[in-house]
């Protein structure tokens, strides 16, 4: 029709995007196999049939801070204002295994997240808050205290175990992306998280005991299309595991699994990567694993804004950037959606960033009548183009991937990290060429920050506070009910049991998250993580 | 398959639940898309739209003082902005002067005073008029553009080449003046001499924006809007052809469009996109123009001020960026991001700033402008631009039958329905049928922050007055009053009295001895407000 | 003394894992000759023990949690434990001006906000050559 | 006091012309039973004739530019020269929350900021109708 020239446009990731799509571009997509309905394999206008006509995301924002009373003060005001699901961001020390008063990690307690270090403080956080009504997002780290505390809880108010509604996040994939102190190597990794899964897909059936995450490797600097292999090869990691050992029927095993994954800025890029995901979700399920039922491939996934594209020049154009990824995210067929404070490139987010966040998500609910229809942009030659691309090399990543022996093996080389180190680099070269526009930073920098924002301060006394507490709660324990507790563990790690109940058990004896981050260490020895110059 | 439960667009447009290729296998791809660049617009009214260049990003700006405004223009133009865009204070716009005792407490607010030539020359001075493009929100008459041209001549430019857009719009002009104004048979009348005079001395310049902004901001919604913009459109065009002094396409060569972005976002997308189709069927199949370049619906947008609220300013910053977006995507040529603080006061430095970067975010981070049309195609948007045209079609015809725009704003029909748009949204914000975060839901007892607040210079009329009056004094006198005697000559005798307008700007004629001059011959007109 | 005679260790004192910056700074001293030792995440005390036992002229730390203050003191101290209080100290992250004086009386030379162009950074090492510790 | 019986004058007295606010208002306070004077643009000095002419008891301002102060205390100024100084004045527009004590203290009884719910004007306009005297 037209010639189409193509001359040196890219998306970011690199995809060359020409000046117009017209009908010729799709003529080749067959609608019902490839598009089809809502709620209807392959999943490429949505994974529910009504989608946002029928219930709109949840709106959930990952956050803690400074003490577990303070967070449940935080929490309480989301909830006040609109907040539809919880999210604990654990502080540094409860994501590295490390008690409160171990020495290498005092000056990170309460820092950028909640400290939850026992089943008390995690009732703390949920004081008063109604858990049979809203589900609970938990950044936990594999092995951690976090989930069993949580079902604890639960079970001590009443609710049953199949009733609990959540989500663990603890896989491969945004673990190692992260330089984490005392880890364990990824094969144990991998054990320990499938263990977790076994578990609830026989316990916890409402219960997501894994996250797929591709939200942190993709702030390490890697295109969508990366980012989407990544997440993809994660998955098909699982399944494998899963189908190694035997234990859980597959169809079982893959049913509630849960996605998160960043929105970028650029817009159409994310919107297709979002609809391409549940296409190759549903491709991986179906037609490699043979799985018929077609809720065991619906991608549901919660996205957040992402936070490396936030810049600490004028962070008020921050609000702007994260309005546009929510967008994307919304538009996308997101089912829940955390939009960050435009002050986290700043501090932690202030009261008034927090605010900020929520009423984004809800201008786009409630003002901006997008979530009339279903997909509104399916059909568009643009977009169905640029979804059928990013799949294609999406499957690419995959297959590069599984050619170094799948997910963890590629962790455990230090493969991952590579292409991470030459993202950034790329990342820092391009932004220095001007290839990449970040306004404020790279283009239209000013001398002088034009205006200053409230700026959050983490409470220094927090680390007192939670020192002393762990204290008393170590004296004030059965100790040899600990020792037993731990012992047991042990000998589950070294066998071939799943390890989860002895964790509950261990968590239930009140053993700290240094304890019980001891123990697979003990028996795997420490990962050394594979990233260098 | 798809129901239709209540669930309607802003315009009251039911929207299914979903939409698939059956709600567009009856378009014709040709016929109803076609390429961008090409018939019937559809897609974009340039072959390579964003790609080849980025939309202008234009704020309408002016406040306190000529002194102070060439100052803010100043720092625009370095910011990275690529257009002016003039906001004439009240005083301007109900055109009386700065020394007339009835407007003293008004000066300077809401936009720059333009009294006299004076106060246009300080607005530019130093500031490269012939590389810019300058719009100038000005009335039906464009005597402040008169200003601008005589500067121009001052500064030995050619008018030739000087690039800029005059409102010079009667249904814009219909909503904020309601004092001093001349009946819309006389709007019509000036505003089409202006056209015809540009024609031939300014080529370059647009002589008319057609500006169903202010107009959306009272409540109207997007089938109305567009409605409204295009009978005004046509209002122009009968005038022209009727007295037949310019052919006609030289006329609608360099006819441009202002519109708000609301906060529907795919309605907004797709009224874009409807209006352009319109547009170019208008001028092909109604007026037989085949010139393409006449068919260009080439229109400017500014978000909708109507939607920002007083309760937690920074949320508009939010509400404009996605306004700013469906403009993009919906093929806009210039936009405004307004200042997310302009439900409480003027624009800050701060906001300004962040109106620019809202753009430059859209423009340069999102990608949005890297394909054309990026939403062509799909299933929703091309129905929803397909319902739009057809309520709006609708809704022109019902104009034309009172009689065209000019008579519909006589009768006062206009104002009634400005009024029933502004009852209807009260009466859906205080039902909560239409949602507003922070205002009616959500709402906070407290005001949780604060912004910084732009004062008001009270010192900047007292300036002005003495400014003017100095200018008064300076003038000769006798020249003076022979070209406004002249000009009111030339506007009992019905020529085109532009000629007339420019030679009493060349002696120094203020903005009111001339509106004055207007509302001797035509008498003052009291607007049909309906309440 | 050039480039390729300077010793850096780059490292992280918190525990918290956002390694992109101390990644992409550490690539661009190196691509620049200078000698690169990439600690990534290390305690306070294990920087000390590392710069010490490698001898080198430059620490960079990368913090981008709002524990900056006691993690850049507490390493400063631990340095000059082990007899490296003369080794220029950087600092990069997620700092907060009103900080900025504080963490120089502590005896950081350079601090580095998100956003800085890597080549400043790396400028404001070449133009400090002269002033390092084997050269006084 | 009968509703019916009240009499508001309804005014914007400056030049801009925002009458979207002035307009709605005008409306309720009508469908809520009182006798409106719509009197759109009008000088301070009309203001006051107007208000004196017709004896109200209530006039309504509406200004949505930053020189409200102005305009209100010249408004204020000319009612007290026609002696409708006993009037109840209202304010609404784009009023910054620090100047709402001075404005009460020139005599402006209340003060509407955009996004107030029509009928929590007219609940204010009630309870002040039911204080005044009967006449």
């Amino acid at each position: 029709m037209t010639a189409n020239n193509e001359d040196q446009i890219k998306s970011a990731s690199g995809i060359p995007i020409k000046d117009l799509y017209i009908p010729n571009d799709i003529k080749d997509i067959d609608y019902d196999k490839e598009i089809g309905l809502p709620g209807q394999p392959p999943f490429t206008r949505g994974v529910y049939q009504t989608m946002y006509r029928g219930q709109l995301w949840t709106i959930r924002r990952l956050s803690g801070f400074n003490t577990p009373e303070d967070t449940n003060n935080l929490y309480r005001e989301e909830y006040e204002l609109g907040q539809t699901g919880f999210s604990i961001a654990p502080d540094i020390s409860t994501a590295s295994g490390m008690d409160p008063d171990d020495p290498r990690v005092v000056s990170d307690v309460g820092h950028a997240g909640a400290p939850i270090y026992s089943l008390e403080d995690m009732e703390t956080v949920f004081d008063g808050l109604p858990i049979e009504r809203v589900s609970t997002f938990l950044a936990d780290r594999v092995g951690g205290l976090l989930t069993p505390a949580y079902f604890i809880m639960a079970q001590k108010r009443g609710i049953p175990m199949d009733q609990v509604r959540g989500t663990t996040a603890n896989d491969l994939c945004t673990w190692s992306s992260m330089e984490l102190a005392n880890q364990p190597t990824p094969h144990t990794f991998l054990r320990m998280s499938v263990d977790l899964i076994e578990w609830c897909a026989e316990n916890a059936p409402r219960w997501y005991p894994i996250s797929m995450n591709s939200y942190n490797p993709r702030d390490n600097g890697i295109t969508a299309v990366q980012e989407l292999g990544m997440l993809m090869a994660t998955v098909i990691q699982y399944i494998e595991e899963a189908k190694r050992r035997g234990r859980v029927p597959l169809d079982k095993f893959v049913r509630r699994f849960a996605f998160n994954m960043a929105v970028h800025n650029d817009f159409f890029e994310e919107i297709c990567k979002l609809r391409a995901a549940r296409r190759m979700l549903l491709k991986i399920i179906r037609d490699r694993y043979g799985i018929d039922d077609p809720k065991c491939g619906q991608l549901r996934v919660h996205v957040q804004s992402s936070g490396s594209t936030h810049t600490h020049q004028e962070p008020l154009n921050n609000l702007v950037r994260i309005a546009y990824q929510v967008m994307a995210g919304v538009l996308g067929g997101a089912q829940s959606i955390h939009a960050n404070g435009y002050d986290e490139a700043v501090c932690l987010p202030t009261d008034q960033s927090m605010l900020l966040s929520i009423r984004t998500e809800q201008i786009v609910a409630l003002e901006t009548n997008v979530t009339n229809t279903i997909d509104p942009l399916g059909g568009s030659y643009f977009v169905e183009s640029l979804t059928n691309e990013i799949e294609e090399r999406a499957w690419d990543f995959v297959k590069k991937i599984e050619e170094v022996g799948g997910m963890a093996q590629a962790i455990n080389t230090g493969w991952i990290h590579r292409e991470y180190k030459a993202a950034i680099i790329d990342y820092e070269r391009k932004l220095r060429s001007g290839e990449i526009n970040v306004v404020g930073v790279n283009k239209f920098r000013m001398e002088k920050e034009p205006h200053s924002i409230p700026i959050f301060k983490p409470d220094p006394k927090s680390a007192d506070i939670l020192v002393e507490r762990i204290k008393r709660q170590r004296e004030q324990r059965d100790n040899a009910k600990v020792t037993k507790a731990l012992q047991n563990l042990e000998e589950v790690v070294r066998s071939e049991e799943n390890t989860f109940p002895a964790i509950m058990e261990a968590v239930k004896a009140q053993a700290t998250p240094g304890e019980l981050a001891a123990i697979p260490l003990k028996v795997y020895g420490p990962w050394t993580y594979p990233i260098g110059v | 398959m798809a129901s239709e439960d209540k669930v309607f667009s802003l315009s009251g447009i039911p929207i299914k639940d979903l939409y698939t290729p059956d709600d567009v296998k009856t378009i014709d791809y040709d016929r109803d898309l076609g390429l961008p660049g090409h018939p019937p617009y559809t897609r974009g009214v340039y072959a390579t739209m964003y790609r080849g260049q980025l939309w202008t990003i234009r704020r309408l700006s002016g406040f306190n003082t000529p002194e102070e405004t060439n100052k803010l223009y100043r720092e625009e133009y370095e910011l990275g902005q690529t257009g002016l865009s003039v906001a004439p204070d009240i005083s301007t716009v109900v055109g009386m002067d700065a020394d007339d005792p009835r407007v003293s407490a008004d000066i300077g607010h809401a936009g720059v005073p333009m009294s006299s030539i004076e106060d246009v020359e300080a607005t530019f001075n130093g500031i490269p008029i012939e590389n810019v493009s300058t719009y100038l929100a000005d009335r039906c008459g464009a005597v402040t553009t008169a200003m601008y041209f005589v500067m121009a001549e001052r500064r030995g430019l050619d008018l030739k080449g000087l690039r800029g857009t005059t409102a010079n719009d009667m249904l814009s002009f219909s909503v904020p003046s309601l004092v001093n104004q001349t009946p819309p048979q006389a709007y019509l009348r000036y505003a089409v001499d202006f056209i015809e005079w540009c024609c031939e001395h300014a080529p370059r310049w647009n002589p008319v924006s057609f500006d169903s902004y202010n107009s959306r901001d009272c409540g109207l919604d997007a089938v109305q809007e567009l409605g409204m913009l295009l009978a005004t459109a046509i209002q122009y065009m009968e005038e022209a052809k009727r007295r037949g002094r310019v052919p006609l396409d030289k006329f609608v060569r360099r006819v441009s469009f202002d519109t708000g972005l609301h906060n529907d976002f795919f309605e907004e997308i797709a009224k874009l996109r409807a209006a352009r189709r319109m547009w170019y069927k208008i001028v092909r199949d109604r007026y037989g123009i085949t010139d393409p370049k006449c068919a260009l619906f080439r229109v400017h947008c500014q978000s909708s001020g109507s939607t920002h609220t007083t309760q937690e300013p920074l949320n508009n910053l939010i509400r404009i960026a996605y306004q700013v977006m469906a403009g993009a995507l919906g093929g806009a040529q210039s936009i405004h991001a307004n200042g997310y603080d302009e439900g409480i006061c003027l624009p800050t430095e701060q906001s300004m700033l962040l109106s620019i970067r809202t753009e430059q975010i859209a423009a340069l981070e999102a990608n949005i402008g890297n394909t054309i049309d990026p939403l062509g195609g799909s299933y929703y948007v091309e129905s929803l631009t397909n319902e739009l045209e057809e309520r709006s079609w609708q809704y022109v015809k019902k104009i034309e039958d009172m009689g065209g725009m000019a008579e519909a704003m006589s009768s006062g029909w206009l104002y009634k329905e400005y009024r029933d748009a502004m009852i209807e949204h009260e009466r859906k914000v205080a039902t909560g049928e239409l949602p507003i975060v922070g205002v009616n839901r959500f709402r906070l007892e407290k005001e949780p922050y604060e912004v910084p607040i732009f004062r008001w210079d009270p010192e900047a009329p007292y300036k002005q007055i003495e400014k003017l009056k100095a200018f008064k004094q300076k003038r000769d006198k006798d020249k003076l009053t022979a070209s406004l005697e002249n000009l009111e000559a030339v506007t009992r005798r019905g020529e085109n009295v532009y000629p007339a307008v420019m030679d009493a700007i060349r002696c120094n004629a203020t903005l009111g001895e001339i509106s004055d001059v207007q509302l001797k011959v035509y008498g003052l007109w009291r607007r049909p407000l309906a309440i | 003394m050039d480039s390729k005679n300077v010793k850096i260790l780059m490292a992280k004192p918190g525990l918290e894992g956002h390694w992109r910056g101390l990644i992409a700074v550490s690539s661009a001293f190196r691509d620049a000759g200078f000698e690169v030792i990439y600690g990534g995440s290390m305690r306070p005390a294990e920087i000390a023990t590392t710069a010490a036992q490698e001898d080198v002229d430059i620490v960079g730390l990368s913090i981008l949690c709002s524990n900056y203050m006691p993690l850049t003191s507490q390493t400063i101290e631990q340095l000059k434990a082990h007899g490296k209080g003369d080794v220029m100290v950087l600092l990069g992250g997620i700092i907060y001006p009103d900080d900025f004086t504080e963490l120089q009386k502590m005896g950081v030379s350079g601090i580095f906000i998100p956003g800085t162009p890597l080549e400043d950074i790396v400028k404001f090492v070449n133009d400090r050559i002269p002033e390092l510790k084997k050269v006084a | 006091m009968v509703k019916d019986r009240v009499k508001i004058l309804m005014a914007k007295p400056g030049l801009e012309g925002h009458w979207r606010g002035m307009t709605i208002v005008s409306s309720a306070l009508r469908d809520a039973g009182y006798e409106v004077i719509y009197g759109g643009n009008m000088l301070p000095p009309e203001i006051g004739q107007t208000a004196a002419q017709e004896d109200v008891d209530m006039v309504g301002l509406s200004i949505l530019s930053s020189n409200y102060m102005r305009l209100v205390s010249e408004t204020l100024e000319e009612l007290r020269k026609n002696n409708k100084d006993d009037v109840t004045v209202l304010l609404g527009g784009i009023i910054w929350e620090s100047d709402f004590a001075a404005l009460k203290h020139m005599g402006i009884a209340g003060i509407f900021t955009p996004g107030t719910p029509l009928q929590d004007i007219v609940a204010f306009v009630n309870t002040k109708t039911a204080a005044q005297p009967s006449r």
